[in-house]
């Protein structure tokens, strides 16, 4: 142990000022950067879930609407956009 | 933006690809080009040199793709300080063509008598114009680009045009090139000659 | 040759294994910080010159050498993203980006907090502070460039190509200011270098860079997990995450309704 | 750097041998690309002026900041000179490739049978022809209005000279990142400076050497390895940058 007394070591030999300036802003950056990090992760997994909740909320409406319109049930799968290739009649050749 | 698209074009092709604003035609010819890169997949191209045929990803032999690729996006590529006639013989030089004809191809696309003519004098649709002076141009060489990729090629064009267009694409696809467009027009061409790929666009 | 390697190129394996280390690296950066922090304020000695103010050592110098460190290995991460098309690689960088820059920005204010009482003034253009302000210009660039692009992927290219050329140009320029300095300055100030430490200075400040680097693993696994789920907010797995731990919320905070549509 | 060029052309060759394309060579690809950007330059004449313009202004408002005592500008001249060439090179480099981004010719030009990096070499020559070689016209200029000491006018020249184009192949990575941004002015200085840096402290070193009376042979040899590394690594770097930005 360096220091005899708590006054001591909190004095830092004259220096307390720029030590635990040091120290001080060392741990309030660090605890910054960890909080941000985590907030980061929360917000990220919250707008994963809105958009799902979203394209949930407008993948009803359009059954609804299909199924107003008397057509048959459509095909749902998880793709956001389907991709239909048609061939208006055989190739070419 | 779209997935589960899988689609081979074979030389002497004419492929329309239509579907509404927002549906992704634009991105799916750009990755076709290769100016985008698919979150997942790949383009694959395919050349004869001599006897044997090679199939390559076009990221692995980008020039030589390239020497058989003629795109057009929504920009024209244009630039204004430069007059029509050496915008389009720097455009075919650029991309290895004979500049002897250039004059005849403006003439083509309707801009004869702005030949020398600022480009930054000229209107948007006549922008356009000098670029798909290109596609005339190109038409006529014996070593031209085989694969056209053209975004929209009819925006600003009359209907003669239009007709003019159709005629190239056609015969360009006869001589064993291919034409890959998109357009919100109906195309003329028979249908027995044009392959339609449609993109929907889901909103979930 | 990589062949190990190649169950972590899926995200979700990686992700999953990131999640279990983490915890583990936050307690042993823990172990090691406190070990070495109580270390170097209470038991080592105080340097015969500088006096206690040589305590600002144990943090200045770790945080200088793993800021250095962390732009080296996301460079690393960037090359690896760009020639075999790693997208893992990618999110790795854009992880370590902001926590090189904050342990950058600790190394500066430290340094300036230890020149006051050393030189009598906060800031001095000696080669060492004046090599770290530039990479923090460096790594403000790179994540100024990563807020800028909409797609995260392209983000992640185009930083990854500004840190591979900040890579290069770091040694040149860290050896022009070095240079650059004793050009102007003398020998006279550079007091700031650890001559030969005794291994009671020794210990300490090799606990705190542990302490530290876990720390900075740790962080990394903890941003390199946003990043990838950012990254594939699209695949099942990660939409099943994300609806997972936000419905475990709403059933905290009010009356648990089953949520069963899927 | 077009004997580089012919002999990548040269281990290219047996496979463009089978094909009949007139394939242009890149030396040729390279000449089309500088004419066609200095004509562009030269039909619009702000692009050269302005900068050139910036520079002058920028130098004339330090002794009026300072003041006008001789020994003083002299001592700073070096230092005022470089970082206002700086200043000016990063003002010009917007337009290396902004316009034609805006305007559709970069993808064309990415789309072109040519390697992207001899295309991109291209525009860098033609964009230091047209704000490099001004500046290091005008610059003697200037240094006599600080009172430059007589022994290092040939070092000005000389590190302008080597380090200009160093300045340009640098910012043009800088630009190739950011051309895609909406507001990428304000990034591309903060990308861009930094790199700047060995040039700066070299260049200005450089300079006070020689007003010294002593060789500066050491750092001139240091500037022009910076500018042949960056002549060789700048280019892949800015071609891959701008596949990026056009993506």
């Amino acid at each position: 142990m360096q220091f005899n007394s708590f006054a001591e070591f909190i004095n830092m030999g004259g220096y307390a000022f720029y030590v635990w300036l040091s120290y001080g802003v060392s741990a309030a950056l660090i605890i910054y950067l960890l909080f941000a990090s985590i907030r980061r992760n929360k917000t990220v997994l919250e707008q994963i879930a809105m958009r799902q909740k979203r394209e949930q909320r407008l993948r009803q409406a359009a059954e609804k609407n299909m199924k107003k319109q008397g057509l048959s049930e459509p095909q749902i799968n998880d793709e956001m956009i389907e991709a239909a290739v048609q061939h208006s009649t055989q190739a070419s050749k | 933006m779209f997935e589960q698209l899988n689609l081979q074009i074979n030389a002497g092709d004419i492929v329309q690809i239509e579907g509404p604003n927002g549906a992704g035609k634009t991105s799916l010819l750009r990755i076709l080009t290769g100016l985008s890169q698919p979150y997942d997949g790949e383009v694959f191209f395919s050349t004869t040199t001599q006897e044997q045929v090679r199939t390559l990803k076009i990221s692995d032999d980008s020039e030589l793709f390239h020497q058989n690729l003629l795109y057009l996006g929504h920009l024209a590529g244009v630039k204004g300080e430069m007059t029509a006639t050496e915008n389009l013989s720097f455009n075919l030089a650029l991309h290895g063509l004979s500049t002897d004809s250039v004059d005849e191809n403006l003439s083509a696309v309707n801009l004869l008598g702005f030949e020398d003519s600022l480009a930054s004098h000229l209107s948007a649709g006549q922008h356009r114009r000098i670029a798909l002076a290109r596609l005339f141009s190109s038409a006529e060489l014996a070593h031209k680009a085989k694969i056209w990729i053209l975004d929209e090629p009819f925006t600003a064009i009359d209907k003669q045009g239009v007709a003019n267009l159709e005629k190239l694409f056609l015969q360009h696809a006869e001589q064993g090139g291919c034409v890959i467009l998109t357009t919100h027009q109906d195309l003329t061409i028979a249908k027995e000659k044009l392959k339609k790929i449609t993109l929907a666009y889901r909103f979930y | 040759m990589f062949k190990w390697l190649h169950p972590y190129a899926n995200p979700e394996v990686s992700y999953n294994f990131c999640g279990k280390l983490q915890p583990w690296l936050f307690r042993l950066s823990a172990l090691f910080l406190t070990i070495g922090l109580v270390w170097a304020l209470l038991y080592a000695p105080a340097d015969y010159q500088q006096g206690d103010s040589f305590r600002i050592f144990y943090i200045h110098v770790p945080a200088a050498i793993l800021a250095m460190g962390i732009y080296f290995a996301m460079a690393i991460a960037a090359l690896s993203s760009l020639v075999w098309q790693l997208k893992l690689a990618d999110a790795s960088a854009a992880a370590m980006a902001p926590i090189g820059a904050v342990f950058t920005a600790i190394a500066l204010i430290t340094g300036a907090a230890w020149g006051k009482p050393m030189w009598g003034t906060w800031w001095i253009w000696d080669a060492r502070l004046t090599s770290e302000l530039i990479l923090l210009f460096l790594y403000l660039g790179v994540i100024a460039l990563h807020n800028a692009f909409e797609d995260k992927n392209l983000a992640g290219k185009a930083a990854g190509i500004l840190s591979l050329v900040g890579v290069i140009n770091l040694p040149i320029i860290h050896y022009s200011v070095e240079w650059w300095n004793t050009l102007h300055q003398g020998a006279t100030v550079s007091k700031l270098g650890a001559p030969s430490m005794s291994a009671s200075m020794y210990w300490p400040f090799l606990m705190c860079l542990l302490g530290f680097s876990f720390l900075i693993a740790a962080l990394i696994c903890l941003r390199f997990r946003t990043e990838v789920l950012a990254r594939n907010s699209m695949r099942p797995w990660v939409r099943e995450l994300a609806m997972n731990s936000t419905e475990q919320k709403v059933c905290h905070s009010s009356s648990c309704h089953t949520h069963s549509q899927n | 750097m077009n004997q580089a060029s012919e002999n990548s052309i040269a281990q290219n060759s047996p496979r463009d041998m089978n094909k009949t394309t007139n394939k242009l060579s890149y030396r040729g690809a390279f000449n089309l690309m500088v004419k066609r950007d200095l004509t562009i330059a030269l039909r619009h004449k702000d692009d050269i002026l302005n900068p050139l313009l910036f520079f002058v202004i920028v130098v004339t408002l330090f002794p009026l900041g300072i003041g006008p005592e001789a020994s003083t500008l002299s001592r700073i001249a070096p230092g005022i000179i470089w970082v206002a060439a700086l200043l000016s090179t990063l003002l010009s480099l917007d337009r290396l490739f902004k316009a034609d981004h805006n305007d559709g010719s970069l993808e064309q030009m990415l789309l072109s049978p040519h390697p992207v990096f001899i295309l991109v070499l291209a525009k860098i020559t033609a964009h230091w022809l047209i704000t490099g070689l001004p500046l290091i016209i005008v610059a003697p200029l200037l240094a006599v209005l600080l009172h430059f000491n007589e022994q290092s006018y040939s070092a000005l020249m000389l590190t302008l000279l080597l380090g200009t184009p160093v300045l340009s192949l640098l910012g043009a990575i800088g630009v190739a990142l950011t051309v895609g941004i909406k507001k990428g002015g304000v990034l591309l200085s903060l990308l861009v400076l930094p790199l700047y840096i060995p040039v700066l402290i070299f260049a200005t070193s450089a300079i006070d050497t020689a007003a010294l009376g002593l060789p500066y042979g050491g750092q001139l040899a240091i500037i022009a390895a910076l500018f042949l590394g960056s002549l060789t690594l700048a280019p892949f770097a800015v071609g891959a940058a701008l596949k990026v930005s056009t993506n």
